[in-house]
């Protein structure tokens, strides 16, 4: 799912341009709204570019549900994607992403915070002013100290498990750090100052231009020091955004009402258009899906489709399937193909398997081609700025594979035969698993037996499949994998998968396979490049090389169903949340 | 009786006449039972008909392959041609019954819902029986243990097998089922969770035999032909084999028979609940989780449930004609 | 006409097995404060009898045929209910086996109201009052204690004395004792037996005692009936059947009646064999295969049924072989086997 | 009687302790055996983005790598007497019975339970009234018409209703009469509305699974009742009882029945208390959030925590459940009264 650890020197340059793109412009959904066509005609992907059914009108209740339930709702200790989207409507972080549709909905601008980040020369300290006005729920003003304890506190990772990591990783922590409760009262101004009540400045371990995007991260959201309670917290949670908790029974639901103390004057980013937002947990999944096409609640909060019942009663009903959006993710499922394992190490048998592979047969896996994904070409998902999907093994005109070429270099390969090897997944996903069949059986065409090697999620990376000794000892020539970024960037997302230097002798890295030096150049020199325009070809060049070299089989990029109920205003999917964005909904 | 009027204060009879009688009764007994129970059996049309769709059933199991390769197509082989690729269920209506699959296809991946149900079986019978088989020892051996020898060993077993049957068997079940990793105790895939299952299922259900032989074993220790067999000096271990065993046969038959059934609905629902066999080796119990995700689909849930159902009433069937036959107070 | 008639009764139960003839043809009277005495080995067909009489010959669809006259009422033909209705009142029955008969989960006196307050609307006070009273007559200590205990506080013969308390709770004009004593030792079985006597004659009403011990016979009945295969091979007054038996049948009945008074060198002569099963009776003489006399019959034996007929004063047997023959068999053959002098200073204690 | 119920009472005890050593045993040492790690247990605590030092620490506070039978000690412990819960900033108590907080949402899992309690509650009482009332009717018919056809009709079905899964009838039930057809009439699966909240609504969505639920244990009711009424009908008290002149429905009830009640009490006893312990089944297949759905739910997101509590207090209720039926037992029947 989502990724940890993005590589600081990298992302520098991609963000630092990012900032160039699109500075200080802030406008917010509702505007854009208006621009789009005000007739509300319901059809299918109508909210996927553009704003479905805009309005400002404010009211209403807004019903949310939730098949499964929060990781938590502590700003500190969640790490779900839906989470992070809808966490905006009772925290402010100091940045956000922009609520608008498609790929402006791409960009950070300023929340709490009066403008984004000012860097120092180096990158290595970031300076934020908080605006005026500002308050918690119970009307203390919400002031920089507050800010720097809230992510102080999301450093101690066994009162919050399930956070992101990335300040607890870049901040320069004083030694042996554990957050405000075990290190009481340790001054961390190595990490955090705060000289005044509107200023927080950051301290980098390294340099980081792309410090905005973790500023947009939920535990910068502040936290009153004298109502926080560790672990329980997550119980009430004291909203610094348009919405407070009245009640929440975890396990079951919560609800959220209107923040009096939240002055519109100070967020230009939030129409906040309901009065009252409910949310239901727990709720068995087909039930869910039932109930949104009756209109008894609004949202499937997971924003990740409905249930393949569900799917088989809305495709074939015209009327049903107006009211869906079908986005891509930035997540791409794909196979790794080790060119450290006999007789893979050989450039003919790799093609071998890209063209024999079944690439519908991937898209079932997954759970077709709407729910499951758009068959992928290469590697980055269309949405990436700047992402010019090519094919360089057109696997036949159904899709189910090229036959004929794969026999050729098989044969080219010095294997006409075909060859043995095993294929790693991880045991506890049912579609790696139903990934790994499909190969095992499309790739029985041309005489490659794949054996089934299951491993536990947890260790996959870290000790099997991410361990370059133990592919090769184990002969694991294929192993299923996927990568999404934690936000849309053609490094984030190439760089982790196909930089070589990311790879570790001990494991624990998502590349497997991808190890080209002129790739690892390429990322290099596109650190020197400013200009974000210039930097996209570079990613497709790397994209075409690692392509090349056949090491990675792209399966899917994914693609979610999600059902737009009728009476939502407001409704649009963004580039950075890849579902709507709930920060936008009304009612009518 | 040997008397010719059963006289009440008679002390006519002697001795040694007594224990003639008694051993040869026991004879007689021995034999007709069975004969007799056999008749019953025979004439009871039900339970004959639980038995010929047992046999059936188990040829299926052991000829499954063969089955398959006459009537369908291998259980794990994908016939997506057959599925709608956007909705993943399958193109033709009723779930793509047909002459080439009897059953129809499963939605995503089209694979032939015939084989799977047939392979199903072989699974849920091995470990059914074999489940069957590791309760009925223990059961037995602790039941005769705990009846034959009393006093402090039987409390013991008596209380254990209280609180086996005290236990939230399922959840237990699951529970441990669900901590045992995919490697474990040098075994792994199916024949890990095969053994697993059958220790489970196997262990949990020892009791209810146990109960029943360590009753029988009580009053058939006050019998007089063991206390025969006792005055002519022979050793425990002896009248345990010669003695009480043999008695014991047609309650454990019984018994068993019926716990087979249960085994089967057991196993069933650990593997609905998604910790018995791990997919994608076909289980009925699975099948049905999948076939509820895919509820528009109903076939999908239909075969392996009626498979469930016919399975386990015909052990029943058959259970209950064996108990009339071979205990007839029983019914 | 009698108090109790019963013409060509038959009681017979089809079974998977085939129809089992339990009482087949049985006709006898019964006088206002005489005592009948049936005997016959088990599974002769005298349980059934009484339950038939009672209405209670239940277990699978009977085939019930014949007339039984009670006080000049029609049973055979009547009403379950109306049957019901007399069942407790105008006939009752003492059981076998007191434990299993007595409910256990109900206390000896509950079980004795309940009976009185079918045929009684009286409350339970009175009933309860009464419950005592009928305890205190048949001998039961501290009635007003006991009534509140369950069965099993009991002794054996206690329990006796409690069912025959509920029987007698309603004063029935018949009352039939299935083989009353059978499961009490001895020395308890005397006692009841003359508690039965003294109620009888307390209460004057019809008493059918039924058993397979002739001595308990002797002692109570004024009339022997001797059952066999579900038919009556020999009918007679006490006398009859006692000193001048003339069916061989009795005969091994008697003979194989233990006897204290017996001298050591007196074989005990049992009947060989055991008693036909019910279902295929033996054709001709139901006995004729255990009789050792059969071979005087001239082979009629097992070609025809024989005919009960009276030898003289109600004195009827069901034989082929001529009475002079009888007779003399008795006389010279059976008679000095069995003491009978001692029998009649039996049969005359009061 | 005293003496009785107290030996009950000590037996339950012992009872309750083997089921938490085993419990326990399952959790821990079986994985152990298996062959994981204290490390490993603790990253499911602190999470996956934790680091191998944070996991290692934690294992250390939650004890992991004490001996088991001192973490076992410290399980019991909470039990009675309560335990302290490091939520951060401060400690909190977590009073008796305290059963630890879950991995996941740090919640105690006691007070979890008790909110999952009534769910299942209502379902094993809904279902249990009709089980009884079905089983019970039927299983006295059939006796009294033995070999009739409807004795034969009425043990078939019943024979058919003990060989059906449940989460098979489940499924069917909903497919047929929830899920959006022409004779759609009860609610989904899922939805459940406490008793007081709308005791109609309440009823409403639970009737599918009651019935459901109900028609297999009538089946095996119906079975028990008809063979002990066999039984009993046999008995000479019953003939006794008729030689009363006692009337036959009053010969049925008050001394057939009442004879052939006592089995059915045992079993009933035990199947509600296993049924009130979760009914896992049911829950699952009508995903209703009851005690079996949360223990299989916390089994999937391995919350240790929660599924011990779960088993331990399922126990509870099957040993309450024993007692009850002893002690039953001693009023039902007299004889017990002297042992």
């Amino acid at each position: 799912m989502k990724k940890r650890r993005v590589a600081a020197a990298a992302v520098t340059a991609a963000l630092a341009m990012g900032l160039a793109a699109c500075g200080g412009t802030s406008t917010t959904g509702g505007e854009s709204g208006q621009s789009a066509a005000p007739a509300a005609k319901a059809e299918f992907n109508a909210a996927l570019t553009k704003v479905f059914n805009p309005s400002t009108k404010k009211g209403g209740t807004i019903k949310f549900a939730n098949s499964g339930d929060w990781d938590s709702l502590d700003p500190a200790d969640t790490y779900y994607g839906y989470s992070w989207n809808f966490i905006r409507l009772y925290g402010r972080a100091l940045t956000m992403f922009k609520s608008a549709p498609g790929a402006e909905g791409a960009t950070v601008v300023p929340d709490l915070a009066t403008d984004l980040g000012k860097p120092s020369e180096d990158f290595k300290t970031w300076t934020y002013t908080l605006r005026d006005g500002l308050k918690f729920e119970d009307g203390t003003p919400i002031t920089s100290k507050d800010v720097a304890y809230a992510v102080a506190r999301s450093t101690d990772k066994e009162t919050f498990p399930n956070g992101p990591t990335y300040l607890k990783d870049m901040l320069n922590w004083p030694k042996g750090y554990e957050g405000p409760y075990k290190s009481k009262d340790v001054d961390f101004s190595s990490a955090i100052e705060t000289p005044d009540d509107k200023t927080i400045i950051f301290h980098l371990t390294q340099p980081y231009s792309g410090f905005d995007y973790l500023a947009q991260m939920s535990p910068t959201m502040p936290v009153p020091k004298a109502k926080d309670t560790g672990a329980k917290y997550r119980e009430h949670v004291i909203s610094s955004g348009p919405y407070m908790f009245e009640k929440n029974e975890i396990g079951k639901g919560f609800t959220l009402v209107r923040n009096p103390h939240w002055d519109p004057a100070t967020d230009p980013n939030r129409p906040a258009l309901p009065d009252r937002i409910e949310v239901q947990t727990n709720v068995n999944a087909d039930d869910l899906d039932n109930r949104l096409m009756s209109g008894d609640i609004h949202i499937d909060v997971a924003g990740t489709g409905v249930q393949p019942a569900a799917m088989s009663k809305i495709l074939p009903d015209p009327n049903l399937k107006a009211q869906t959006d079908n986005p891509t993710l930035q997540r791409l499922w794909y196979t790794s193909i080790s060119p450290t394992v006999k007789p893979l190490d050989n450039i003919d048998c790799r093609k071998a398997v890209l063209y024999a592979a079944d690439k519908t047969g991937y898209q079932s896996a997954y759970g077709g081609e709407f729910s499951g994904g758009q068959i992928a070409t290469n590697l980055m998902p269309p949405s990436i700025p700047g992402a010019q999907p090519f094919d360089l093994y057109p696997s036949g005109p159904d899709g189910t594979g090229d036959l004929a070429k794969a026999k050729e270099h098989l044969a080219a390969c010095g294997q006409p035969n075909g060859f043995e090897t095993n294929i790693a997944y991880r045991a506890e996903r049912p579609k790696e698993k139903a990934t790994a069949e499909a190969l095992q059986q499309s790739l029985a065409r041309v005489g490659i037996k794949l054996t089934l090697k299951p491993y536990p999620q947890a260790d996959y990376f870290s000790l099997y499949a991410g361990k370059p000794p133990y592919v090769v000892e184990n002969k694991l020539g294929l192993a299923v994998n996927g990568w999404g970024s934690d936000y849309p960037d053609g490094y984030g997302f190439l760089q982790q998968i196909t930089d070589s230097r990311v790879i570790r002798e001990t494991g624990g890295s998502s590349n497997i396979s991808v190890r080209i030096p002129e790739v690892d150049k390429m990322f290099d020199q596109s650190l020197q490049e400013a200009d974000a325009k210039k930097r996209e070809p570079i990613w497709n060049a790397i994209d075409k090389r690692v392509m090349e070299e056949a090491v990675i089989l792209p399966g899917v990029w994914a693609k979610s169903l999600l059902f737009r109920p009728k009476g939502l205003t407001n409704v649009f999917i963004s580039d950075s949340q890849q579902m709507y964005d709930y920060v936008a909904l009304g009612v009518q | 009786m040997t008397a010719p009027l059963d006289v009440p204060g008679s002390a006519t009879e002697p001795a040694p006449e007594a224990v003639l009688a008694g051993a040869d009764r026991k004879a007689i007994q021995g034999r007709s039972l069975g004969q007799i129970a056999w008749m019953r059996l025979k004439r009871d049309k039900v339970a004959m008909a639980g038995a010929v769709v047992i046999v059936v059933l188990i040829i299926v199991a052991v000829f499954a392959p063969l089955i398959v390769n006459l009537f369908g197509h291998p259980p794990l082989e994908f016939h997506r041609e057959k599925i709608d690729q956007s909705t993943l269920v399958p193109k033709e209506p009723f779930g793509g019954i047909s002459w080439d699959f009897l059953f129809g296809v499963e939605p995503q991946w089209g694979r032939d819902i015939f084989s799977r149900v047939v392979y199903g079986a072989r699974i849920s019978l091995l470990i059914a029986f074999l489940a069957t088989l590791l309760s009925t020892v223990i059961g037995t051996t602790l039941g005769v243990i705990a009846g034959y020898f009393g006093g402090f060993v039987d409390t013991l077993i008596s209380r254990a097998m209280d609180v086996f049957l005290a236990f939230p068997l399922l959840v237990f079940a699951i529970a441990l089922a669900g901590v045992v990793p995919d490697q474990a105790f040098g075994l792994s895939g199916d024949t890990l969770r095969v053994a697993l299952l059958v220790f489970i299922i196997g262990f949990f259900s020892w009791p209810y035999i146990g109960r029943i032989v360590r009753g029988q074993t009580l009053s058939l220790r006050e019998r007089e032909f063991v206390d025969a067999a006792k005055s002519l000096g022979a050793r425990s271990p002896y009248i345990i084999f010669r003695e009480l065993l043999p008695n014991l046969v047609a309650p454990i038959l019984i018994y068993a028979t019926l716990l087979i059934p249960t085994n089967i609905l057991f196993e069933a629902a650990l593997s609905f609940l998604g910790v018995g066999v791990r997919p994608p080796t076909p289980t009925w119990g699975g099948m049905l989780a999948e076939a509820a995700r895919y509820y528009t689909v109903p076939h999908f849930a239909l075969f392996p449930g009626l498979a469930i159902f016919i399975t386990v009433l015909a052990f029943n069937l058959f259970g209950d004609g064996l108990r009339d036959a071979l205990d007839p107070r029983g019914r | 006409m009698s108090f109790l008639e019963l013409k060509d009764l038959r009681i017979h139960f089809p079974t998977d097995d085939g129809l089992v003839k339990s009482v087949d043809g049985l006709s006898f009277s019964l006088e206002r404060g005489k005592t009948l005495g049936i005997v016959g080995e088990s599974g002769s067909g005298k349980s059934v009898t009484s339950l038939g009489i009672l209405g209670l010959h239940k277990g699978g669809p009977a085939r019930i045929s014949g007339e039984i006259w009670l006080d000049g009422e029609e049973l055979v033909s009547a009403t379950p209910e109306h049957v019901r209705g007399l069942r407790g009142k105008k006939m009752a029955m003492i059981f076998q086996d007191p434990l299993s008969a007595m409910h256990p989960y109900y206390t000896v006196g509950d079980q004795i109201i309940e009976a009185y307050r079918i045929h009684h609307k009286v409350s339970k006070k009175a009933a309860r009052k009464h419950a005592i009273d009928m305890l205190g007559r048949v001998g039961i200590p501290e009635p007003s204690r006991r009534v509140d205990d369950y069965p099993h506080h009991f002794s054996g013969g206690m329990r006796q004395r409690a069912m025959i308390a509920m029987a007698l709770s309603c004063d029935p004009e018949l009352l039939i004792a299935d083989e009353p004593t059978t499961a009490l030792d001895v020395t308890v079985q005397a006692q009841i037996l003359d508690l039965m006597r003294d109620l009888q004659r307390e209460f004057d009403s019809a008493l059918i005692i039924i058993t397979h011990d002739l001595g308990v016979v002797a002692e109570l009945s004024d009339d022997i009936l001797v059952m066999y295969a579900g038919k009556c091979v020999e009918y007679g007054s006490a006398d009859d059947v006692f000193y001048r038996p003339e069916h061989p049948y009795t005969w091994g009945l008697l003979g194989s009646m233990p006897r204290l008074d017996r001298e050591p060198t007196d074989r005990l002569m049992p009947i060989k064999g055991t008693p036909p099963s019910l279902i295929n009776v033996p054709p001709g003489c139901a006995f004729h295969p255990r009789c050792p006399y059969s071979d005087r019959t001239a082979g009629r034996a097992s070609t025809e049924v024989p005919e009960l007929l009276e030898t003289e004063g109600g004195h009827k047997v069901r034989c082929h072989m001529p009475k002079a023959e009888r007779r003399s068999l008795w006389e010279n053959e059976i008679k000095p086997v069995v003491h009978w002098e001692d029998e009649i200073t039996a049969v005359e204690t009061p | 009687m005293v003496t009785y119920i107290i030996r009950r009472l000590i037996g339950a005890v012992i009872m309750l302790l083997i089921v938490s050593m085993a419990t326990f045993a399952i959790f821990f040492l079986v994985p152990q055996i298996a062959g994981a790690t204290p490390e490993g247990m603790a990253s499911r605590y602190v999470g996956r983005t934790a680091s191998a030092e944070t996991a290692k620490l934690a294992a250390e506070r939650l004890g992991f790598n004490d001996p088991l039978i001192v973490q076992y000690g410290r399980f019991v412990k909470g039990v009675v007497a309560g335990a302290e819960y490091d939520y951060g900033p401060g400690v909190e108590k977590c009073p008796a019975p305290c059963l630890g907080y879950s991995f996941i949402t740090r919640q105690p899992v006691f007070p979890d339970l008790m909110n999952r309690l009534p769910v299942t509650f209502s379902l094993a009482i809904g279902a249990a009234v009709i089980w009884l009332l079905a089983g019970v009717g039927i299983g006295v018919l059939s006796a009294l018409r033995r070999g009739s056809f409807f004795d034969r009709a009425a043990m078939t079905v019943a024979l058919a209703g003990v060989s059906l899964p449940i989460f098979f009838t489940g499924l069917v039930s909903l497919l047929v009469f929830a899920y959006g057809n022409p004779f759609s009439w009860a609610a989904q699966g899922g939805h459940y509305t406490t008793f007081l909240d709308s005791p109609v609504q309440w009823a409403y969505n639970l009737i599918l699974p009651w019935v459901t639920l109900a028609f297999l244990f009538a089946a095996t009711y119906a079975r028990l009742t008809r063979a002990g009424m066999l039984e009993t009908m046999n008995e000479d008290y019953i003939r006794t009882a008729r030689a009363k002149g006692l009337g036959e429905r009053k010969v049925i009830v008050k001394h057939g029945l009442r004879g052939a009640l006592t089995p059915i009490i045992t079993v009933f006893g035990l199947d509600f208390g296993l049924l009130i312990g979760g009914a896992v089944l049911t829950e699952s297949a009508y995903s209703l959030p009851g005690l079996g759905k949360y223990a299989v739910d916390a089994i999937t997101n391995q919350d240790l925590p929660k599924v011990m509590g779960v088993t331990l207090l399922a126990a509870v209720f099957v040993v309450i459940a024993n007692l009850i039926v002893d002690l039953l037992y001693a009023v039902v029947d007299p004889r017990v009264r002297l042992a």
